[in-house]
C-alpha cells in the first residue's frame, strides 16, 4: 500500500464503537503498520452519536484525516452524519437488514451485520465484532491477526471464540461479496511490533518508569484513565493509587507523599486543576517536588466534556497568588507523553517544585503506534539529597536552606535523625514562620533563583522543515501533528512554509521562537483556543508580535487540511481579542 | 531514652492563658510516654492557632494549608507507614474548611492520629465563628448569632471514624492519655479537644468547661456504636470527656498490597516490571 | 502647621497599639487635618510587635513616611526598634517607671503612663489611653475633640468616662512636663468634616451605595474586615451576610444569588481566592454577574498574612481553565476603593461576568481621610433586563441569546413566567447543553464579543505630573500614593519625573501607556511583588519594555522616600526574573 | 391547573432503563401534586447523570458545577426566598466532591429540597467508586475494592438535617410523596434514593433493592434522633425507605432580618439609609 487509509466506526454510545475502533487500530499496528486513532464522543453513556477514525500508514502518522475511505457504520445516522466525508472509491459498510441501501454512488456495501452475529456467533452483541471483520474483510488483511487479537482481548475462552466466529462471518462475507469493491488491499508490512497506545497511556507509563509510586486523584474526563491504568497496576507493581474525595484531597496528598520522599503524581482536566491550585502553591512555598497533569478540554466550567481545547495555557502559567517557580510540559505527541513526564519528575526533584504536564483531550485519548520505549533511556534523578544527617543532630539540618542555586538538598522524614520542618507560612532556613523583611525577601530570591538553572533545561521548540522560509506556523503540544503534516501538503505545493513547535512551555524558550519570527515574512499561530495563548506568551516574553492566528475553538482537534487550508485562504485573523 | 527536653520547640506566640499551652504539654508527655523519638514522629497542621503547635514542639513538621492538613498527612502516612503522623487542626480548620476531608478520611479509617483544638471559635483570624461554635454565639460574622452548632462527636461516629474522643485542654494528664491511645489506636483517630480561647471566646472559659465535663467511667462502652451516638449528644450541662467511640476495623493502609513489603519509600521497582508493562501494549 | 507631623504608636498586640493609632488619627481627622494612618502587625493576637504610624497633614496625604516625629513606645522595644527611625526634634514618649531612659540625645519624655492609668482612671488597661492623651498634650491639641471621641468610641458611660479620664491625666502631664520640648503645635485646621476610613470600610460602603445586598464569605486577613462590616450592617440595611463554611461555597453562593436577581459580593485573599476558581468560571460561562474581591497579601500559600503585596496581578487575569471575558480593577486609594466597586458592580450587570476588585492588605487596611462620597455621583444600573416576559409564554426566553454586542437580557427566575436556564455545560441559547461545534464557537464568541464595549468603559491610567518628563514611573493599585508622592520629592530636586497609575487593570487600556513610554527616556515599572508582573502585561499588550524595575517583596509597603532613593541611586533593575 | 405535560422537557439522554427515569417521574408528579407551575420553581443542580435531570423537566434552572449544587441553591434561595428551590445532585457529586456542602447546609438548615440520585457510582464519567459504593465493590478506581460505604442517612442526622429520607427510584409514587414531604418541609430535607445504574453497577440493581428495601410503617416515629440513628444503620439485607428522621427547627433563612420584609430581590436599599452609614466614618 502506497497512501493510507482512513476506517470509521460510527454509531452511538453503547454500541461498541470504541472497541471495533481500536481493534481494528490494532490489527494493522500487529501488522507492522503506523496506525493513528481517534475517538469523538459525547457526554454520555448511552445513545447520541459516536465516531472513531483510524488512520493506517506505512509511514509515520500523527493526526486525523478527515476523509473516509472505510465507513463501518452501526446505525442508520452515521450513514447520514458521515457520507459527504467519503474519499472517492470509499465504502459504507452496513447493516442492510435495518437500513435501506441509501442514495448516492454505489460504494454502498450492506452486511447482515445483526443477522450474522445471530447466526454464527450467538447473539446480537456480536453485531460490532461482525462489521470489524467485514471491515478487514474488504482489505482482504490477514484474519488471523485479528483472531488472535480477539482472543486476547476476551480472555473468557467462550467470548473470544464467539467474537473469532462473529470477525469470521464478516470477513468471509466481504471477501465473498465484495471483490473488486475497493482499491486498496492490505497486507501486513513488516515484523516491527510497535506500541499502539494512548497519550494517557504513555504518560502513567512515564510516571511509573519514573519510580511514580504514589497517585491521588478524583475521575474527571479526559483525564480519568490515568488514574484508571495507574490503579490497575498498583497491584503489581507495589503502586499506590488513593481515590480522593476531591481534587483538593488528591493534591494535599501527593504533596504529603512527595515531601515523605516517594514521588507522586495527580491527573485532572481544567475543573479539577482549579481546585488544586492552591496545593499548587504549597508545593511552591514548601519546594515539595509534584507532578501534576492537566489534560485540557473545552471550557470554561463542564465546557465540553469529551472534547478538546488548549485553553489552560495561561492559566497554568499563573495558578496560585503570589510568586513561585514552576515549571510548565506540554507533551506533543505519544511518545512526547512517556519522555515528558519522565522529565517531569526529574525536573520536579532537582528543583524542588511543581511541574504540570498540560496535554489535552487530542492527546489524551488519540490512540497512535510508536518504538517501544527504550528504558535504557530513563534516568531518575532525584536530585540533592541530604545524606551526611544519618547519624548529625537533627537540629543541624535546614530543609530552606540558602544556597547559590536556590536548591536546599532535601532530607525525607523518618528515614535519618534530621527534622525535616517546613511551612506555607514564609519561613526561615529552618522551615519555621517568621515576619520579617529580609529573611522574607531572602526566601522569595532563593526560590525565584532556581529559575536560573531550571530554564537550562528546558528543550527549545522543535523545527520542522527548511531553516529558512517565507511562513512560520508555530503551535504547542497536541497539534504538533496536524501542524507538521500541514507544513508536508503546502511544500507539496510549493509553499516556503516550515514550522516551529513548542513542546517544553515554562520557564519560557523564547530566544528561537524570536529568531524564526525574524526570520519568516508570516507568522501563525495555530492554536486550539479562542484568544491565541501562546502567541500572547511569545509576545510577552520575546516582544514579538505573530502575523495572525488559526485558532479553532469548536472542541475538535484540527486537522492538517484544515489549516493548509487556512494558509492557502489566507485567512489567518482568527483572534477574537488579542 | 526520650525526654520532654527533647521536645522543646520554639516559644510559643499564643496568648496568655490559651488553652493550646495545656494541649502541646499533653502532646509533648503522650510522645514520651510512648517513647517515641522527633524523627519517628511526622505532624501535619493547618492553619490557625491550633495549627502553629509543632512550631512549639519538636518534630517533623509540615504545616499546611488551612483545612487541609488531613490530607498531606493521608499522604505521608502511606508513602512511610513507620512515621507516626498526628494531624493538629483547629475547629474552623478541621470541621469548617477541612470537612469533606474529615468525613472521608474516617470513612476510609486512614492510620492517623487526628488532634482539633476546639475552642468554638477562630482564633487567628481574630475571633469570627467557628462550625462549633454554640448555637446562638454573637460574634462579627454572626451578629444575629451563630447557626446551629457542628456536633463533631456525632458526625465523626456516623462516618465511622474508628476513634472518637473528647479531651479538656485543662485537664493535661488525661488529654495525654488519650493522645496516647489514639496514636496507639489502629486507624483514624479523632481527639476533640475542649480549648478556651480566654481572648475570644468570652462564653466557653475553662470555668464553664470545667463545670459541665466529666470523665467517661469503666461503665461506659466505647464500642457500643447506638449508645455512642447518644453519648455524643450530650452538650450544654453535663459534657462527657474520653473515648466515646472505639472500632476495630482494617485500615485503609493495612488494605494496601503496595505496603506489604514495607514502607513505600524504601521500595525499589525494577526496571523488568516496567518493561513487562511495555509489552502489553503491542 | 506647615509641614506634616508623623507620629507612632508602637508596642505589642494586645496593648491596644491599634486602637490609639485609630483614635490619634480620628482626633486629627475631626480637627480637619488630612490623616493617612496605617498599622504593621504580626499574625498573633498577643505579643510579637507592632507599630500604628499616622501621618498627619494640612493637604492630602496618602502614603506613610518612614520618619516618626512623635513615637508613643507602649514598651521598651518599641523604642529599640525604632529610634532610629525619628526624625530631627522627634520625640519619644514611654513609661518612665518600667522603662530606664533610653541612651541618646535629649528627646526622650519619660510619662508614668500605668502609675496615672492606675490613679486616675481606676486601672492599667486604661495606659494606652494614657499615653494618647500624652502625645496629643505633646502637640498642644485642643482636648475636647478627643474627649467626644473617645465618648463616642466606648459608649458605655463609664468605660468613656474613664478613658476621658485616663487621656486627660497623659494630656496634662505632657502639658505640664514638656513644654517647648516638641517644635510642633497642632491646632484643628478647618471645620471640614472628612470621613477617616479604611480601604476596605470604603469597599464596603461601595457595595452597600451599588445596592449589593447579598455576600457569602469566609474570613481571611485583610479581606475579614468586609464581611464583617457588611454583616455589622445587614439588620438595619436589609442585607444578608452569610458565614461560609469555606471559600468554595461562598463563591459558589454569590452566583447563585446573583443568578436570581441580586447583586452579591465576596472577599477573600489569595489562599480563598485559588479555591474560588472553579466558581469564577462558573459565572464566566453562564454569565452570571458577580464581584469578587482579592484583598492580597504576600504569597504563595500563607504566606505573610497580616502584610501586603502585589502578587496577584497574573493569577486573577488568568484564573479558571478556558475563556471568557472578565473585568479587573484595581483601586488606587481610599476614595477609589468606594467608587470602584460601584462601578464593578455596573460593570458586573451590564456585561454579565465576573468583576475582580484586586486590592492589598496596604489599602485594605489603612486609615485615610476622603471627603464625604457624593452619593448623587452613585448610579445604580443593573444593565440589560428581559421585561417583555412577564405575561409571554416562558417558552420564548432565552438566557443566552446571540446577539451583536453579546449581551443578553436577563431574566430573572420566578420573577415572570419566563424560565431562566443556564448550564455550566456549553449551551444554546435556551441554556440547555450542546455537544455540536457551531454552537458552541458560536457562544464562546458572543461571550468574547463583550470585550469590546466592556473595554469602552474601562479607566486609562492616570497621570501625575507633566505629560513630557524624562522618566515615567508607572504603578498599579495602593503603590500610587507612594509613587506620586516620590514624583513630587523628585520634581523638587529638578528631576524631570512623573507616574502613570493604572486604577483599572482588564480589559487593559494601554494605549496611554504605550504613548507614555515612548515620550520618556525611561520607564520604570513600580510593584510590590519580585517579578514585575504589570511591567510583563504591558510587554505583552504593547509590546513595550520598562526600562527597568523598582520592585518590593519583603511585604511591606513602598514609602514615598524608597521610590525616590531608587531613582536617585539609579537602582531600578530589582526584578528576579524578567 | 398544571400538569404533567407543563413539565416536559428535553428527552432525556439516559440509558435505557437507567433508575433516573423513575426519579423524573415521581420530581415532575410531586411538583403537579404541590400545584406548582415551573416558573415558581428552581432547581439547581450539579454535574453527573442525576445533574442533567432538570434539562428534561421544565423549570428554572442553575446546572452548576460538579460538587457545588448546594451553595448557589443557597444563594438564590435567600435571594428569592419565593421560589420553591429543589437541589438535583449524584452521590459522587453531593458526599463526595460536595460532602462539605452538605454537612453544613444541614447543620444551618437552609429550606431546600436536597435530591440525592444514589446509583453508589460515578456514572457520567463510566463507572468509578463513589462514596457510597459497597464497601468492597470493585470499579476501575477501586480494583481492590472500594473502602468503607459512606452512610448518608446517618451522618446527615448526626449533622442535624432537619428532613431525612430514602426513596427508591423503583417505586415512583412512593418517591413522589417524599419529595412533596420534602417540599413542604422547612428546612433542609434531604432525600436519598436507591437509583440502579444498570450500566456500571452490576451489583445494587432493581432487584437487589426491591428484595431489600422496606417502607417505614406507622409505627416507625421519625421525630426520635436515636432511633432515626439505628434505623439509619440498616443496610444489607434489610433497607428502610421513608422518612427517616424529622425535625422542627428554625430555618436559616427565617431568622435573617433581612427577609422580614419579604424577599430580597424585591427590595430597595434607601440612599438615606447609605448616607447615615457615611455619617459614622466622621
Ligand atoms: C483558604 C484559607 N481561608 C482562610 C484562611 C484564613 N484563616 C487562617 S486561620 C483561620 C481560622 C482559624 O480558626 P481555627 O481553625 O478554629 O483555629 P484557631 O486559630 O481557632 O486555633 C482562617 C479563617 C486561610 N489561611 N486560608
Ligand atoms: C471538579 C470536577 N471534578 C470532576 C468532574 C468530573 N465528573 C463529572 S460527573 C462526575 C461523577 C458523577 O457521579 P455522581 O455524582 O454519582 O452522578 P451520576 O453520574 O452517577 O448520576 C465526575 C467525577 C467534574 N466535572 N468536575
Ligand atoms: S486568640 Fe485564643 S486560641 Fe489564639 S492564642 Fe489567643 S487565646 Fe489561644
Ligand atoms: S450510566 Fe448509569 S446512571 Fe448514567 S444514565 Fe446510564 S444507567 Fe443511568
Ligand atoms: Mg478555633
Ligand atoms: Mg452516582
Amino acid at each position: 500500500m502506497s497512501r493510507e487509509i482512513n476506517f470509521m466506526v460510527a454509531g452511538e454510545a453503547g454500541q461498541g464503537v470504541q472497541s471495533v475502533g481500536f481493534l481494528l487500530a490494532k490489527a494493522f499496528s500487529r501488522g507492522g503498520f503506523h496506525v493513528f486513532g481517534n475517538q469523538d464522543y459525547e457526554s454520555r453513556v448511552r445513545g447520541g452519536h459516536n465516531f472513531f477514525r483510524v488512520r493506517v500508514k506505512e509511514g509515520r502518522v500523527r493526526a486525523i484525516n478527515e476523509t473516509v475511505d472505510v465507513l463501518l457504520a452501526l446505525n442508520k445516522e452515521s450513514i447520514d452524519l458521515h457520507r459527504r466525508e467519503l474519499a472517492d472509491g470509499g465504502v459504507v459498510i452496513f447493516d442492510n437488514d435495518k437500513i435501506a441501501t441509501p442514495a448516492g454512488n454505489g460504494n454502498q456495501l450492506g452486511v447482515p451485520l445483526e443477522k450474522l452475529a445471530e447466526k454464527e456467533a450467538g447473539g446480537k452483541l456480536m453485531t460490532n465484532t461482525v462489521a470489524l471483520g467485514a471491515g478487514l474483510g474488504l482489505t482482504g488483511y490477514d484474519f488471523e491477526i485479528v483472531a488472535e487479537l480477539l482472543r486476547e482481548h476476551f480472555p473468557a475462552a467462550e467470548v473470544g471464540k464467539n467474537n473469532v466466529r462473529a470477525a469470521r462471518a464478516g470477513y468471509d462475507y466481504a471477501r465473498n461479496n465484495f471483490e473488486g469493491k475497493f482499491d486498496h488491499q492490505l497486507h501486513p508490512v513488516s515484523d516491527i511490533r510497535r506500541m499502539l497506545l494512548t497519550g494517557n497511556e504513555a504518560l502513567t507509563l512515564g510516571a511509573i518508569a519514573a519510580g511514580c509510586k504514589f497517585m491521588a486523584a478524583y475521575p474527571m474526563t479526559p483525564a480519568s484513565s490515568i488514574m484508571e491504568y495507574f490503579a490497575a497496576k498498583a497491584e503489581d507493581l507495589g503502586l499506590v493509587m488513593v481515590p480522593a474525595e476531591d481534587e483538593i484531597s488528591a493534591m494535599n496528598m501527593i504533596v504529603g507523599a512527595s515531601y515523605a520522599g516517594v514521588r507522586a503524581l495527580t491527573a485532572t482536566s481544567g475543573s479539577g486543576f482549579c481546585l488544586m491550585v492552591e496545593g499548587l502553591g504549597m508545593a511552591g512555598i514548601t519546594e515539595t517536588p509534584i507532578v501534576v497533569v492537566d489534560a485540557q478540554r473545552p471550557g470554561p466550567a463542564v465546557g465540553l466534556p469529551t472534547r478538546t481545547e488548549q485553553g489552560d495555557l495561561e492559566f497554568v502559567l499563573h495558578a496560585h497568588h503570589g510568586e513561585f517557580p514552576r515549571a510548565v510540559l506540554a507533551p506533543a505527541t505519544i511518545e512526547d507523553a512517556f519522555w515528558s513526564t519522565v522529565k517531569a519528575f526529574n525536573l520536579a526533584d532537582r528543583y524542588q517544585l511543581p511541574v504540570i504536564i498540560l496535554t489535552d483531550q487530542h492527546l489524551a485519548s488519540s490512540y497512535g503506534t510508536v518504538d517501544k520505549f527504550d528504558m535504557a533511556q530513563v534516568t531518575v534523578d532525584r536530585g540533592d539529597l541530604f545524606t551526611a544527617g544519618n547519624d548529625n543532630e537533627a537540629g543541624e539540618y535546614k530543609r530552606h536552606r540558602i544556597t547559590r542555586s536556590g536548591i536546599s538538598p532535601r532530607a525525607f522524614p523518618g528515614q535519618s535523625r534530621a527534622l525535616v520542618i517546613t511551612d506555607t507560612d514564609e519561613h526561615n532556613e529552618e522551615g519555621h514562620l517568621i515576619e520579617d523583611g529580609p529573611t522574607r525577601t531572602a526566601q522569595v530570591q532563593k526560590r525565584l533563583r532556581k529559575l536560573f538553572s531550571l530554564k537550562q533545561e528546558i528543550s527549545p521548540p522543535v523545527l520542522y522543515g527548511p531553516k529558512h522560509a517565507e511562513t512560520t506556523l508555530i503551535g504547542w503540544g497536541s497539534t504538533r501533528g496536524a501542524i507538521s503534516e500541514a507544513v508536508d501538503i503546502l511544500r507539496r505545493e510549493g509553499r516556503e512554509i516550515n514550522s516551529l513547535h513548542f513542546n517544553d512551555l515554562w520557564p519560557f524558550p523564547g530566544e528561537e521562537v524570536a529568531d524564526a519570527m525574524d526570520r519568516a515574512h508570516h507568522s501563525y499561530v495555530v492554536e486550539n483556543n479562542a484568544t491565541g495563548q501562546l502567541a500572547r506568551l511569545i509576545a510577552r516574553e520575546t516582544g514579538k508580535k505573530a502575523s495572525g492566528h488559526i485558532l479553532k475553538y469548536d472542541g475538535r482537534p484540527f486537522t492538517p487540511a484544515q489549516i493548509a487550508a487556512k494558509i492557502r485562504e489566507g485567512r489567518c485573523d482568527d483572534g477574537i481579542h488579542s | 531514652m526520650v525526654s520532654i527536653a527533647d521536645y522543646a520547640g520554639l516559644k510559643p506566640a499564643w496568648c496568655p492563658g490559651c488553652g493550646d499551652f495545656g494541649i502541646l504539654k499533653a502532646v509533648n508527655q503522650a510522645l514520651v510516654g510512648l517513647e517515641l523519638e522527633p524523627h519517628q514522629v511526622l505532624m501535619v497542621s493547618g492553619i490557625g492557632q491550633a495549627g502553629k503547635l509543632p512550631h512549639y514542639s519538636r518534630s517533623n513538621l509540615f504545616n499546611s494549608l488551612h483545612g487541609r492538613p488531613v490530607p498531606p498527612a493521608i499522604g505521608a502516612k502511606i508513602a512511610n507507614e513507620e512515621l507516626v503522623v498526628i494531624v493538629v487542626s483547629g475547629d474552623g480548620d478541621g470541621y469548617g474548611e477541612g470537612g469533606n476531608h474529615f468525613i472521608h478520611a474516617a470513612r476510609r479509617n486512614h492510620n492517623l492520629t487526628y488532634l482539633i483544638h476546639n475552642n468554638q471559635v477562630y482564633g487567628l483570624t481574630k475571633g469570627q465563628a467557628s462550625p462549633t461554635s454554640d448555637t446562638g454565639y454573637v460574634t462579627r460574622t454572626t451578629p444575629q448569632g451563630a447557626p446551629t452548632s457542628f456536633n463533631p462527636m456525632a458526625v465523626a461516629i456516623a462516618a465511622d471514624t474508628s476513634f472518637v474522643a473528647r479531651g479538656f485542654a485543662g485537664d493535661v494528664a488525661h488529654l495525654a492519655d488519650l493522645i496516647k491511645a489514639g496514636i496507639t489506636h489502629q486507624g483514624f483517630a479523632l481527639i476533640d479537644i475542649l480549648q478556651p480561647c480566654p481572648t475570644f471566646n468570652r462564653k466557653n472559659t475553662y470555668n464553664w468547661y470545667r463545670e459541665r465535663i466529666y470523665k467517661l467511667g469503666a461503665d461506659y462502652d466505647p464500642a457500643d456504636k447506638l449508645a455512642a451516638f447518644a453519648k455524643a449528644q450530650e452538650w450544654g450541662d453535663r459534657i462527657p470527656i474520653g473515648v466515646i467511640y472505639r472500632a476495630e476495623r482494617p485500615t485503609f493502609e493495612e488494605q494496601l498490597p503496595a505496603l506489604k513489603n514495607g514502607p513505600l519509600v524504601k521500595q525499589r521497582l525494577e526496571p523488568v516490571q516496567v518493561a513487562k508493562l511495555l509489552s502489553e501494549f503491542i
